[in-house]
């Protein structure tokens, strides 16, 4: 097994989702609020981990563009939810050290009187390890 | 047959009704799904057919575990034959429980003649429980050990 | 003692690749009773039968074992090749060597062992076999259509065609089914009703076809020629024979606010309706349920208005038994329910519809009189949005797991039409596939693109957010070009999956016909005996087997017929001899047996009951060898024994239990 | 009618509104809400990978402590309900998630997902009954129409959260209809605000929230109500001059018991 095989059995795994049973109908893309903002599309993620390129996704601006919304995971028809396999991915790069897509020193300047403390730690959790 | 020195090869009995559990079976083979040699299978009308006494001289017999498949509630070919197994079976198991012929030794389960994979899978899950329980020593006729 | 034959097929390398076939030979001539053991590559082929029956009559056979494929393939061939030589059918019994050991196990030695164990069982039970005759049954000449569309119009007509009584039993108070709700047919475009409606008053005129519309099949007994049925004619209200047909009592009906089914609900109707202009027959019913007179006790206008005086308010349902030797299930579908797709607004907005509806509205006698029109305002539509895919094709438990089938063709059909009819009206399809096998269907669909300019879009819709301006944003996704769509449509169409009638469950239990887990009908065989149910005298047409457009549910429909003539035009048929005896000698006359049979085929007699130093009348279990199905329920019930089944005796049974044991 | 409570960070926070008005609603209603003693951060998102157990923990913590007293365990804070749903979700049929946990966790007794999670709202809707609520209304709403903001945590996934139809709910507009108002259906009710992308990627957030409100408006809605405290920022950060409000402040308004809290 190649590094590249071995890293997309293990965001099969970590999300729990057979990407086997996706027939390609886009409807993930449909419905995904920050499609425009995603450079590799909720569907396309399905397919590169079919192919193992486990490298392009976690490169991928993609992964911090998700909001964790679940309509995706609602709606897929075929049970693949892409939002499983996009947190998975996620899961992957943050576990890197040093990958963190949010650093403690950028977070004085992002705050501002009214932002609840929900919205610091979702960010952390979602963005770092 | 020489079961010597190798591991657990237990006797299993599986009583298949006609019309959806032994179709369920040939499905499973055309399936090429595979489950142990150990299970053979008897065909049956109908699960009602299957009157406790042979499951009594099938243990008495040295078998390991019996298992009695037939159409799922409300489908069966005869229309009711399945829920008299249900009750009979209910019955027969408690009491060989009783008579230390462990639950998991015996079962009933529902297979259509769609459900290859369920057969197969079903029979695997079996002979696990039952290689899992050993041998079965209770019921024996010791006139019948070589 | 008995002198068996074994027969060993290879069938091929089937069997031969993992079983020692010779091995088998070797050991089975040392079992009791067996004279005889060969192998064969083919035992099923001429040659291999001629070999069992050359050993039949030189080794003066009175017992064969076939070890070979599943009895279900086989057990027959083998049982006619023996009858032909002289011995009992009855007196054969098949080892399932290929479904049940060499095509699941892969080491040689195991399958091998099995399979001697499998020859074993089956030579200790032809050890205790018995020569058994088939008996006779009469066969009814007379056939049973359940539901009144196309598929059932055409079952009984082609089987009156043949000269056989045929009814018809129909839910809704007009045959027609489904294909009378819809406007134009693919890939012809010619109208439903056109080519419908000539057929529907053919069935009604046809002096060998009885309809029972409004009707419903309450009791199924019986088996495969011989089945009795009882049949509930539902009170219409309105006395058949007197009724001219003449539509005033509709006209006057006070009661307007019912929703319309055969419109989907898109308007409403009166209390006395026939649900369309051509139904058949042209006889109101009075929906007791929305019916004033009924409901209050004041009002009866259409008795007042009826110059035939037709109107009965009296009137009760009626139950009618009727024999039939065959029956034929042709209970059709419908789509499915949308209440769990939120996110296509289909319950939010009246401007989201499913094909269906469109197919009303698009038809002339429709609630729109033809004219398409949003159903919130009336205004005409200028951009429609067509949605594939609502529920078929779906893994979760909202939808359906299959592909409905006709959803592609009938939306190009649509698209083509209003672009046809409004060249203004922008057409846009999202699709995940389109499927279009069939004759002249692909072409069809390419009309569609490269005539019409329908614009076809490959990626489905997420989800339909009606606007507050009346409009109906499409959120959908272009794969092919890799970007979100949004379309500001004002109508949206649905292509709901479709799923067998919610009744077939209820019908099919009382038929003892198996169905699937998608409760479409299944098939004796999937692809050799497709028309046929696996229960003796059933038979399938139409969509309650599987989804079909309406040439294949014509086909099937034909096809049904031809299998309910094979079965009519027989005087008798054979029966299974393996039905329950019982022993009078040990009987007792207890009852147990006959409270378990489902078929009612144990009744008790006195008889003289004479062993040695025993000479008396007594009370004994009676089998009914014509109505007894050989289940074996009365056998385990039975507690002294007395009963039991031929074929599958207690003693067979335990001798297989012995020799897999052993 | 006594129920654990697990109010969250936010709530003692930049939302006290959230909770004092649903505490006051509550006596009110004569629902007594228990906090729990000492709770902790439920991490504000569920971890999606199936194999984080350390994430979990918390949640797990205030669910046995629940199960402890025989309770049901109630939230406000959608996030909150969210995370600690699922997760009981998990202790109840992933195997290896509850064992995983109870063996760090060392609990008296092993937890297995027995404490039931309710929102405060299915509390009011299948505990208290919005007919009861209906009659001790005292300051009804009457004619303003209000818009119910859902998100999409309450609602998603709609078969672990089993809160509502996830695509056309409508436990919130029957509520508005409980203190009066007049619930105004759009669309974008269960559309995502932005969430936490509102920390780095202020602009998909803001425009996310701006069709939201703009749709609501569109509508005719006069206010948007919501159950969740990052909604209710991203919302409010948008452009649109549409008023956000916890359902609770208009409960506990409807109820006359508004006063109080802010007298506090």
């Amino acid at each position: 097994m190649t590094k590249a095989e071995k890293q997309a059995e293990e965001i099969r795994e970590i999300s729990g989702s057979d990407p086997w049973k996706c027939m390609k109908c886009g409807k993930c893309s449909a419905s995904c609020p920050s499609y425009d903002e995603m450079d590799i599309k909720p569907h396309q993620f399905v397919s590169y981990i079919l192919q193992d390129n486990v490298e392009a996704l976690a490169q991928s601006r993609s992964l911090w563009k998700c909001l964790s919304c679940f309509a995706c995971v609602e709606r897929c028809p075929r049970d693949v939810q892409p939002g499983r396999l996009v947190d998975a991915a996620r899961q992957l790069v943050v576990r890197q050290r040093g990958q963190d897509y949010l650093k403690a020193d950028e977070i004085p300047e992002l705050l501002d009187p009214e932002l609840p403390q929900q919205l610091l730690v979702s960010a952390f959790r979602r963005y770092r390890r | 047959m020489s079961i010597a020195n190798e591991s657990f090869r237990p006797k299993i009995v599986a009583f298949c009704c006609n019309w959806c559990s032994y179709a369920g079976a040939d499905l499973a083979g055309s399936s090429r799904l595979s489950y142990p040699a150990d299970v053979k299978i008897i065909r049956v009308p109908c699960s009602c057919r299957v009157n406790p006494m042979f499951i009594l001289r099938a243990f008495e017999r040295g078998a390991d575990g019996v298992i009695l498949c037939g159409c799922h509630p409300g489908d069966c070919h005869y229309t009711t034959g399945n829920y008299y197994t249900r009750r009979r079976m209910t019955l027969l198991f408690s009491m060989l429980d009783f008579l230390g012929v462990e639950n998991g030794r015996t079962r009933v389960e529902w297979v259509s003649a769609a459900e290859g994979v369920k057969f197969s899978a079903t029979m695997n899950e079996f002979v696990e429980t039952i290689r899992a329980l050993g041998p079965n020593v209770r019921l024996g006729d010791l006139r019948c050990r070589s | 003692m008995q002198r068996i034959g074994v027969f060993v097929c290879h069938c091929g390398s089937n069997i031969a690749a993992t079983v020692d076939v010779k091995k088998v030979v070797e050991l089975v001539r040392m079992e009791p009773g067996v004279v005889w053991a060969e192998d064969y590559p083919y035992m099923c082929s001429e040659a291999g039968q001629s070999r069992i029956a050359e050993a039949i009559r030189t080794q003066k056979l009175t017992g064969v074992v076939v070890c070979s494929c599943s009895p279900r393939m086989h057990e027959a061939t083998f049982r006619k090749c023996a009858e032909r030589s002289g011995l009992n059918p009855y007196m054969v019994e098949i080892a399932n060597i290929r479904e049940h050991c060499s095509w699941i196990h892969k080491n040689t030695e195991e399958a091998t062992e099995k399979a001697v164990i499998l020859a074993r069982a089956a030579i200790a039970k032809v050890n205790l076999n018995t020569p058994l005759q088939a008996g006779e049954s009469r066969v009814t000449k007379r056939a049973l259509v359940i539901g009144g569309g196309i598929a059932g119009i055409q079952t009984a007509l082609d089987i009156a065609d043949a000269g056989y009584e045929v009814d018809i039993v129909e839910k809704t108070p007009s045959i027609g089914g489904r294909m009378s709700q819809l406007d134009k047919t693919f890939p012809t475009l010619d109208c439903s009703a056109c080519i419908l409606t000539p057929k529907m008053v053919e069935a009604s005129a046809n002096e060998k076809i009885t309809l029972y519309t409004y009707s419903e099949v309450e009791k199924v007994s019986g088996f495969v020629g011989d089945f009795t049925v009882d049949i509930r004619k539902k009170a219409r209200s309105v006395d058949m024979s007197k009724c001219t047909g003449c539509g005033v009592c509709q006209e006057k009906c006070p009661s307007r606010k019912t929703p319309n089914e055969f419109n989907r609900g898109l308007n409403t109707r009166s209390a006395i309706y026939t649900p369309f202009a051509q139904a058949i027959p042209n006889v109101p019913v009075i929906d007791r349920e929305h019916c004033i007179k009924f409901q209050t006790g004041k009002c009866g206008v259409c008795a007042k208005v009826c110059q035939a005086g037709a109107i009965d308010y009296e009137q009760k349902d009626e139950i009618i038994t009727r024999k039939y030797g065959a029956i034929v299930v042709a209970t059709g579908f419908d789509m499915i329910k949308l209440d769990k797709y939120g996110e296509y607004a289909y319950e939010q907005s009246p401007d989201v519809i499913t094909s269906l509806e469109l197919e009303r509205i698009m038809n002339a006698a429709g609630p729109t009189k033809g004219h398409l029109e949003r159903m919130s305002d009336h205004r005409p539509p200028k951009n429609i949005v067509f949605i594939q895919c609502v529920g078929s094709r779906c893994a979760d438990e909202r939808g359906k797991s299959y592909c409905s089938k006709i959803c592609c063709m009938y939306t190009a059909k649509h698209a083509m039409l209003i672009r046809d009819k409004y060249p203004d009206v922008n057409v846009t399809v999202f699709y995940i596939d389109v499927r279009t096998p069939g004759k002249n269907f692909d072409e069809f669909y390419r009309r569609a693109v490269e005539e019409y300019h329908v614009n076809y879009i490959k990626g489905q819709v997420g989800k339909v957010t009606p606007q507050p301006d009346g409009t109906l944003l499409v959120h959908g996704v272009d794969l092919l070009d890799n970007h979100q769509v949004k379309i500001e449509a004002d109508m949206v169409v649905l292509a709901a999956a479709i799923e067998p009638n919610p009744d077939v469950r209820k019908i099919a239990t009382m038929l003892t016909a198996s169905i699937d887990t998608n409760n479409f009908l299944t098939e004796a065989h999937p692809k050799l005996r497709p028309v046929e149910s696996p229960t003796a005298g059933i038979f399938l047409s139409g969509v309650c087997q599987g989804p079909k457009d309406i040439p294949e549910t014509v086909s099937q429909a034909g096809a049904a017929a031809v299998k309910v003539i094979g079965l009519l035009a027989k005087d008798k048929l054979l029966t299974n001899p393996c039905t329950a005896k019982a022993d009078v000698l040990a009987c007792n006359g207890c009852s147990a047996c006959a409270n378990v049979c489902p078929y009612g085929a144990i009744s008790y007699e006195d008889q003289e009951v004479r062993a040695p130093g025993v000479r008396e009348i007594r009370r004994v279990a009676v089998v009914n060898s014509a109505l007894c199905q050989g289940c074996g329920a009365c056998t385990v019930a039975c507690p002294s024994g007395a009963m039991d089944l031929q074929g599958f005796s207690n003693r067979q049974m335990i001798a297989e239990v012995d020799a897999i044991c052993r | 009618m006594k129920y654990s409570y697990y109010p969250g960070c936010t709530l003692k926070n930049k939302a006290k509104d959230l909770d004092t008005c649903a505490r006051a609603s509550a006596q009110a209603l004569g629902v007594e809400l228990e906090e729990l003693s000492d709770w902790q951060c439920c991490g504000g998102v569920y971890p999606l990978g199936s194999d984080e157990i350390a994430t979990k923990l918390s949640s797990v913590r205030a669910l046995a402590q629940a199960k402890e007293k025989g309770q049901a365990l109630v939230t406000l804070c959608s996030a909150c309900h969210h995370v600690i749903k699922r997760v009981n979700d998990d202790m109840k049929h992933v195997e290896d998630v509850r064992d995983k946990a109870n063996r760090y966790l060392q609990l008296p007794e092993p937890y297995a997902g027995e404490t039931q999670v309710l929102h405060f709202l299915e509390v009011l809707r299948d505990q208290v009954g919005f007919d009861t609520i209906r009659e001790k209304v005292v300051k009804p709403f009457t004619g303003v129409k209000i818009g119910a903001y859902y998100g999409c945590l309450l609602l998603r996934p709609g078969k672990i959260m089993a809160f509502d139809d996830p695509e056309n709910p409508k436990l919130m507009e029957d509520f508005i209809r409980a203190i009066g108002g007049e619930p105004v259906l759009y669309p974008y009710r269960n559309e995502c605000c932005g969430g936490y992308s509102s920390l780095k990627e202020k602009e998909l957030a803001g425009s996310m929230s701006k069709t939201i409100l703009r749709n609501a408006e569109g509508f005719g809605a006069q206010m948007l109500i919501t159950a969740c405290p990052l909604c209710q920022y991203n919302l409010n950060q948008a452009p649109v001059d549409l008023p956000v409000h916890y359902f609770t402040e208009l409960l506990a308004e409807a109820l006359g018991v508004k006063e109080e809290v802010q007298g506090h």
